[in-house]
Parts: structure tokens; C-alpha cells; sequence
């Protein structure tokens, strides 16, 4: 394994630290239980907006955390959801008094520890709404399965649900907007390597020098499937045709478009599956409003990418341009 | 002691016992994870259990009960991940039916972990045969009522449990997971053990072996 | 090789028109010769400024063209500079009539390419100020060799001294303040892997499992020594110790920090180096005034980090702090 | 042809000779330049001699000092890095010596190789000893006109300077870069064969070769 890192042990408390060192003006740091809080929480007046996971998926959720955006984020051991004390002291944290909102990948840990949490709090008179994220057109959904992962469409939703909280929009109307992109977006993802948990010290899986995986979540999981490498533009395509035919987006549609590394991948090869990105969208009458091309949801030094797309609307657009100030997303302040 | 009493001691070493267990097999719940999960079960059960026994010294002298609920709520707040909920609620909801005991007998330590039991299904809504840790511990449970209502000596019940979960355990290989993470994989979960199965069958096979000198006296 | 990438040979043409699709607000971009214009170039009576090497260190310097920072960036082939018309071009699309300054890292290649371009330009009556950007402490500096290589100093020159041309100062004065950037600035990097050029398609170097190169430049180069690995804490000593013995850094100076990662690794890894280079600078009475942490000069997909820091004064801060909109720095607009 | 003549025909087959040599000898540019560079001089060159052939019409019937300009200003158009402009140097002061020339003497061949050398040195700072192209190229040009100087036929003469070119490539092996990215790798440097020397040598091996047939008539 080879890492910038001391104690494997010690990777999430020291990763803290050094944000807590770099963003001083951003955010405040805490630990026992850990999580992370605007510098200026609690915002009397302002719906909270909570989120939180495993680590290791950087800069989400710290780096989101600021003006415009989240209010707190809860990290949890790599690839571990966070424990419900986190969020409880969390949503404490941040309540101004309008209530709370919790965004929540949906994964069977964080989904039970957020709900813990949630109901502690309630349980001390705070009102928390709970929106779980499940945009990820590599898992079939079904009322019998744990249903879809919350992957790419999770940044998107927390900046714009940040912005409408910005606005001072209520906690019904937040979540009912969380609840409008996370039914408006959908991603996919693909790994060209594995990635290694620095507590376990050797990859996740063996990917061979001519395969690669479709389908992935953002923990080192394998994906659906395994084949051969294929090229960028080919590649694209397979992430893409699921998630247009999935909403589906259709001829006319206007769209944020996200092309994300998974942490290993270099920007060179992003912008070269954006390019096809656009041109597929083109092809199909869509509309690419805004996009993004970077690392925002990863999976530790993971190589690959994935592709969202997120129907927007013009409330949604103007959300999206307001101001935002964090250390992993920042325009108009 | 006396034959088919559990004391509190017992509950301790029985504890104690598990923490050593998942110490020894973190790696090989580890690997489980990796092949359908994340790569962090053993890692995430080694650290809820060592803060477990860091905590014991808050609950000498205290009943059953607060030992159990103890457990739980330093599995929640440590864990993490699914198992950490569950564990948790499986530990709290037993210590809520041993509230203030000093000492169970058999059926009251069966009552206790099918409590247990019974909160990990409405947490986590898994039913046998979805691939989790339901399907080590139903079936142990069911073994433990069957044969203390045979009138088995504790001992011999506790291995037929033991045996029960770990058969439970071996038919998750074929099983298609539909709850948790392995979920996400479909079809490519068939042929992997599931982690959580695997950690409770351990849980059994530690109360089998602790409590095996309570039927010799 | 694994990348998302097409035909070797495309890779940086078609990154070019992912980048054309991906920023229309930002920037124009060339063909033949290939070049990134900010949109609204050339401003008439602003000091112009360009900038361009090889290709590979994205976001450098494409990414860092728009307001505030570089008006032009011209990339070369992966990892080889630029070609002269492409500067020469550049330069007159840039030039708003108050003249132009070329940024240029100290690479024989660049130097050369870049004094052949401001040979032509001045023939065509464009002034032209160069400005050579040499930080790198792991090379020895001497005048009977090619001297430093140019690294990280540069991202913070392009940033300081974009502010100030749009502030409106002149070719001279915005040449001078890049010299005192340049003489202020110090950089040091380390690998824990190679990377791979598309047209060669293997790594450039083999490092095994347990050693890491020292003291590398950003081409994938190997490093002035390979050595077992060591801890993040080490490591950030062995960047950091000489770049602050090198200036050399005193007790009372105030800086501006950065820490790059090489393509490959990681946030979660740089914020770890960052809270061990915090601690060093505090020990030796060093305040950061402000701080950069994430993937801003790389070479592909190479693992591992580098150290700059920038001693900084009151005009140079306020520089810092100025509106910057392009796709790889941003804050203010 | 009359011996010992250069024909502008002749100056165009040592290009394309050149050409193809450069574009065999690619990977193995590329991995020298790998040891001690950014493995990349086999595809600059690559890139840089397909385009000067593409752009041979261009010249057709030109002299022979417009076809060496045209090789240099596509060689600094195309090629980049630190070949790009010496190689485009030398083949740009090459053709500003022999203007107008329909042919050349081989004397006059010499003063352009020399004329291009000196472009070189005069871009590149770079004097003999520092692990550059300037190790091969100076002892080629001063073994050519040696060779020239004692009556030697053309053809040997040549033969001569691909040999002094080879040893001088040769030499750059233990010698410690000062300029270009080797220098960057200091002591490091020491052991391995500078890439710009070996293209250089090709340069020469490929003139020995086409003009071989210069003194048989
Ligand atoms: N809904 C559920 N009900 C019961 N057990 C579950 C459920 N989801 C997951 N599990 C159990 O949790 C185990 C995984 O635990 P762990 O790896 O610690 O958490 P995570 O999957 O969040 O990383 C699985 O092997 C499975 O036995
Ligand atoms: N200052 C110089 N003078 C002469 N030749 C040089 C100089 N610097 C570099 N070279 C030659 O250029 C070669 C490298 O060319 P190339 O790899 O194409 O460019 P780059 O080093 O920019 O990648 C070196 O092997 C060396 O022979
Ligand atoms: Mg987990
Ligand atoms: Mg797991
Ligand atoms: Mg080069
Ligand atoms: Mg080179």
C-alpha cells in the first residue's frame, strides 16, 4: 500500500486536522463525535442542512461544508457511515431553529444511523426531515432490495438545497426540493482500478491491466459487471445510455451535467469523456446548462469516473448560480 | 455455580470471549466484506468490541441489563456502517428484557437474544434468506427454543445453536443478497458468505463455548 | 495503460474540445495552433498574459485562464512544451495594447520555444516581457547548468500576477511583481508512483512496492533519489525542511501554503501532509496566511505531492485574495 | 551525377532516410529519453520529420537552401521541447548558408552542417561535454572536415563523421548532464546515453548512407 498517511488508524482524526488547519475561515472542526460545522453555525432563522457518510469519498461532504451549501457533515471511518451521536450533535450544532434537514445516501449504514440520529434529536424537540438519495441507474430498484445507491446526484442536490436554505426557504420546502433532484437525477460510474482501504493494506478487488468495471458504487465495491477496457468514447456511452433512458431525459430537456473522477483519474481524461458527454447529449436534444468536471465524490485514489445528469428547471438553475463557498465547490464568493 | 445459571460474570466473559474472536478473525470478516461489501466488517467489529471492553469497568456491579445496554449503545456510537445499528439494537433491545437481573436462566437468555433478534429485523427489514445476519441468528434461535424446550442440559443447547447458525451462515453462499450492500451486486453476490452471518455464527460459538461448563456439576 | 483516453495521439486535442464544451463562459479555444483564450480576450489596455508548457499538469495552465489570471494558455503534446506559433498566436490574441507577459517555467524546451515566440511578437511591434518561474529546491542551482526547474511557484505567480493586471498595473510592474513571486517562492515534490504518457503507454519509471522517488519534477521524471518508503509526516518534512532552509523562511514571516497532489492521490491524503507542513511552519514561526490544498499542477496520474510555500507581503495577500474566475482556481466571482 | 556533387535530389532522399530512420528508432529515442528526460524525443522527432515530409511539396523545385529552412521552420512548429527548436536551429541556419543552391560541394555541405551546429550552441548555451546533441554533432562536423581537408572522397569522408558521431554519442554515457532535464537528475544523470546525441548520430549515419554512392563514378 502506498499512501500519504501515518497510522492507517489515524488517517480520518489527522485528515480533520488538517482541514480544520487549511479552512479556518470556512469551518470548525470537532471532535468526539466528529463532524465538521460552518465556522458561522448556527444560522438563526436558516434551515440546517446535514450530511454525512464514510470517508474517503473527498471532498464530499466536508469540503461542501460553507456558505451556499452544508451546514455540517458527519465522516464516518473510510468507507464506514458515521454513528448516530455524530449526527445528533451535528444537527444540535447547526439547528437556528428552523429545523433540519438531513441528506442521505442510500445505504443500509447510513440510511440506520441517520435515522438514529434523527429520531434522538426529534427527541429533543428539533425537527428533522430525512431525504435519502438513491440516483444510481447501476442497481435495478425494487421494493424488495435495499433499493439504489446515492451517488453523484447527492453533491448536486446539496448545493442546490443549500442555496434554497440560503434563501431562507422553509424545511418542508428544502426537502421537497431535495426530494425534486434526487427524482430528477441520475448517474453511473466505472472503475479502471480498484482502490485500497488504508486499515485493510491491499485493493479492494483485482482488476486486471485489460478490464475494467461498470456499475460501481463508491466504496471499492466491484460493479455490476466486468469486461474489457473499452476506449473513453465508448465508455462514456455505456455510462450514459442508462442514466438518459433511465429518467429518461428527453429532446428538449435542459440538464446540469457532472463528469466526476473517482479520485485516481486525471482531469486530461475527464475532459475527454465530457467531450463525448456533450456530444451524446447533443445527439439526444439535451440541453447541458452547467457542468461539472472534477473530483467531487471518490473513492480514495480509485481510477475512473462517473457521469450525472440532473433535469433542472429554471428555480433549479438559479439555485445552482447562487453564490457558494466551500473549500470542494466556490463561484460568487 | 449453579447448573444452567448464566450470571453476570458469565455475560462479561461471554464478551470478553467475542472481542478476543473477532480480534483473531478481523481479517477474514474483513476479506468477506471485500468480495460483496466495502472491505470494513472485521475492521468496524474489532473497533466496536474494543471500546465495548474499555467501557466494562462503568458497569461492574450493575445488572445484566445495563451490561447489555451498555454494549449496545457502545456498538452504536462506535461502529458505524449497518452493523453497527444492528448490533447495537440487537445488544439494546437484550439488555431492555434483562433489565436489573443479576443472573438468567437459559429460557430468560433465549428471550433475550430473540428480543434481540426481533429488533434487528424491524431495524434493518430483513427477512431470512436476504443474505444478512438474520440468517445466522433465526435459525440459532429457533435451535436454542427447540432443544431448552427438549429439555437439553444449556451446554448441549448452546452448541446445537452454535451448529445452527453456522449452517445458517454456510447458506448465504448460494443466496442472492437483496438486503445491504452485497444488494448492489446482484447476481455477482451469489457464492460469497456473508460477513454479518459469519460475525453472528462467531457470537454463538463464543456462548457455546463460555457456557460450556454449565451443565458439568 | 488504463486511461479514459481514445487514440494516444488525440488525447490532447480531444481534452481541448472537452474543455471548449465544458467552459464556453470561460474560455475560446485554437486549433492549429492550439490555445485557450479567456472568452473576452484581448482587453484593450490590460497587460496580457500567457502562459503554456506541455500537457499532463491539468488544471495548469489551461485551467487557469479566465479573469483575473492568465489570458492565454498554449499546451503542448503530453509533457513537451508548446511550439512557437502557438505562443506567437497566443500573444497577439491577448495582446490589449499595454503588452504581454510570458510565464514560463524553467524547462530548456519552454525557454527556448517561448524566446523564439517573443522573437516573432516583437517583430510584429507586440512587447513582450518573460518572466522564467525556477522554484524547484531539489535541483541545485548553478549558471553553468539548466539551472531550477520551474513547479508549483508558478500556479501562485499566474493567480498574483493575473490580479494585478487586471488591476490595471503595467507590463513592467506585473513582470517585476512575477520576479519577486518567483524570488519569494520555493517548491519541493515527491512520488510514490510513475505516471504513464499516452504514446508511450508503460510507466516512466518502475518504483517498487516499498520505495518512493524525492525531489521530482512534474514529467514524470524520476526524482533526485529514491528511498524506502516513509511516513506523511516524514515525507513532509523531507519537502519541507529544505524549501524553508532554502529561501531561507524566518520566524515572523507570513506565506501562502500550498500542497499539490500529482494527479493520483487523493484529498484526504494532501489534507494529512497539510496538518504536518501547519505544524512545521508553527514550529518555526512561520504563519500561512491563506492556503492551497488539492490537485493544481500534476503530472498525469502520478501519485504524490508536492510543497510550495510563498512568502508573502500585504500587496502580494491582497493580490491573492482578488476576484479569480477560471475552472481550476475560483473565488470572489 | 558527377562525384562528390550534392544535387538537391540527394538533400531530400537523406530527409526521407532520416524520416524513416527516426520513425524505427521511435521507441527506442523515447526509452533513452525515458532514463533521463520525460520520454518523449522519439515522438517529437516522430511527429516532427512526418510533418517536414508532408510538406516536401511545397518545395518542389526549390533550391536547396529553401528545402533546409522549410525543414527547421516545421521542425520549431511541430516538434516542441528542447528539439524542436535546436533541431529546427540547425536545419535554419543549414539552408540560410546555402541559398539559392541548386547544389552543393562537399565543402559547402560541411559549412551548412557547421553554420547549424553553431544555431544550435548559440539557442542551446550548451558547449561539448554537457550530455547533449552538441556531443555528436561537434565531433561529426570536425571529422568531416578533417576527412574533407586530407582529399579523403566524400563517401569515406562521411563515413567518417557517422563514425566520430557515434563515439561522441557514445561518450555522453558517463558524462553528468549540466543542461537540458538530464541536468535535473544530477549525479543520477551518470550511466545513461543522451537522446538528442543518439537522434544527431542518426542524422549523420543516415547522410554516410545515402551519399555512399558519391565517390563510385
Ligand atoms: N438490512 C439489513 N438487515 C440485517 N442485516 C444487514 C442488513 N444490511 C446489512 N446487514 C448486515 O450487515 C453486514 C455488513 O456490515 P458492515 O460491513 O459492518 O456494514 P456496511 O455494509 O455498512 O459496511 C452484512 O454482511 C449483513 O449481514
Ligand atoms: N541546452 C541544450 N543544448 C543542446 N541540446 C540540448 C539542450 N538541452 C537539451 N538538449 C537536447 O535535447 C534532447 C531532449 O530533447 P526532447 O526530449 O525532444 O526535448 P525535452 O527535453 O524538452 O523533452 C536532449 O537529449 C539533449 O540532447
Ligand atoms: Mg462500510
Ligand atoms: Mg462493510
Ligand atoms: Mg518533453
Ligand atoms: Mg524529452
Amino acid at each position: 500500500m502506498k499512501k500519504l498517511i501515518n497510522k492507517p488508524e489515524d488517517v480520518v482524526v489527522e485528515e480533520l486536522q488538517g482541514i480544520a488547519a487549511a479552512h479556518p475561515d470556512l469551518v470548525r472542526v470537532h471532535f468526539n463525535p466528529n463532524y465538521i460545522v460552518r465556522a458561522d453555525a448556527p444560522i438563526q432563522g436558516k434551515v440546517g442542512i446535514v450530511s454525512g457518510g464514510g470517508s474517503g469519498h473527498e471532498p464530499m461532504h466536508g469540503g461542501f461544508v460553507g456558505m451556499g451549501m452544508l451546514d455540517a457533515a458527519c465522516p464516518g471511518a473510510v468507507f464506514t457511515s458515521p454513528t448516530p451521536d455524530q449526527m445528533f450533535e451535528a444537527t444540535k450544532a447547526v439547528n437556528g431553529g428552523a429545523g433540519v434537514l438531513h441528506i442521505v445516501k442510500n445505504y443500509t449504514g447510513d440510511v440506520l444511523n441517520f435515522e438514529m440520529a434523527a429520531e434522538l434529536a426529534q427527541a429533543e424537540g428539533i425537527e428533522v426531515v430525512s431525504v435519502v438519495i438513491d440516483d444510481d441507474v447501476a442497481v435495478q430498484d425494487s421494493l424488495y432490495t435495499a433499493g439504489r445507491r446515492g451517488v453523484g446526484t447527492t453533491v448536486l442536490a446539496e448545493k442546490i438545497c443549500g442555496a434554497a436554505a440560503e434563501q431562507g426557504r422553509s424545511l418542508q420546502e428544502v426537502a421537497d426540493l431535495c426530494r425534486k433532484v434526487n427524482g430528477w437525477g441520475r448517474s453511473m460510474g466505472m472503475a479502471l482500478t480498484s482502490c485500497t482501504v488504508p486499515h485493510v493494506g491491499k485493493p479492494t478487488f483485482d482488476l486486471p491491466e485489460d478490464q475494467m468495471e461498470i456499475g460501481i458504487g463508491i466504496h471499492g465495491e466491484p460493479g455490476r459487471t466486468r469486461m474489457p477496457l473499452k476506449t473513453a468514447d465508448e465508455i462514456t456511452e455505456m455510462l450514459a445510455l442508462p442514466i438518459i433512458n433511465d429518467l429518461p431525459f428527453k429532446a428538449g430537456d435542459t440538464v446540469i451535467a457532472m463528469v466526476n473522477g473517482m479520485g485516481g483519474t486525471p482531469l486530461i481524461e475527464l475532459y475527454i469523456v465530457y467531450r463525448k458527454l456533450a456530444e451524446i447529449c447533443k445527439g439526444h436534444g439535451i440541453t447541458i446548462a452547467r457542468s461539472l468536471v472534477g473530483n467531487y465524490i471518490t473513492s480514495l485514489e480509485m481510477a475512473g469516473c462517473s457521469i450525472t445528469l440532473l433535469k433542472a428547471d429554471d428555480d433549479i438553475l438559479k439555485l445552482w448560480d447562487a453564490p457558494v463557498k466551500t473549500a470542494g465547490l466556490r463561484w460568487g464568493a | 455455580m449453579r447448573s444452567g445459571v448464566i450470571t453476570r460474570d458469565d455475560i462479561i466473559s461471554w464478551l470478553q470471549c467475542y472481542r478476543e474472536v473477532v480480534g483473531e478473525q478481523k481479517d477474514y470478516l474483513t476479506q468477506l466484506d471485500a468480495a460483496i461489501g466495502d472491505a470494513d466488517h472485521g475492521a468496524n467489529m474489532d473497533r466496536g468490541f474494543a471500546a465495548v471492553l474499555a467501557k466494562m469497568p462503568t458497569v461492574a456491579e450493575k445488572d445484566i441489563g445495563a451490561i447489555l445496554k451498555m454494549t449496545g449503545m457502545t456498538l452504536v456510537a462506535t461502529v458505524g456502517g449497518a452493523g453497527g445499528p444492528l448490533y447495537g439494537t440487537f445488544f439494546m433491545r437484550a439488555g431492555a428484557t434483562t433489565d436489573g437481573k443479576m443472573e438468567l436462566s437459559p429460557l430468560e437468555f433465549l428471550a433475550a437474544l430473540e428480543a434481540g433478534l426481533a429488533g434487528v429485523q424491524q431495524r434493518g427489514k430483513a427477512t431470512i434468506g436476504e443474505k444478512t445476519m438474520v440468517d445466522a441468528l433465526t435459525p440459532a434461535c429457533q435451535a436454542l427454543r427447540r432443544a431448552l424446550e427438549a429439555g437439553q442440559p444449556f451446554a448441549v443447547a448452546l452448541q446445537q445453536a452454535a451448529q445452527a447458525a453456522e449452517e445458517g451462515m454456510k447458506a448465504t453462499i448460494p443466496m442472492l443478497a437483496t438486503k445491504g450492500r452485497a444488494s448492489y451486486l446482484g447476481e455477482r453476490s451469489i457464492g460469497h458468505q456473508d460477513p454479518g452471518a459469519t460475525s453472528s455464527y462467531l457470537l454463538f460459538r463464543c456462548a457455546a463455548d463460555c457456557f460450556a461448563n454449565k451443565n458439568k456439576e
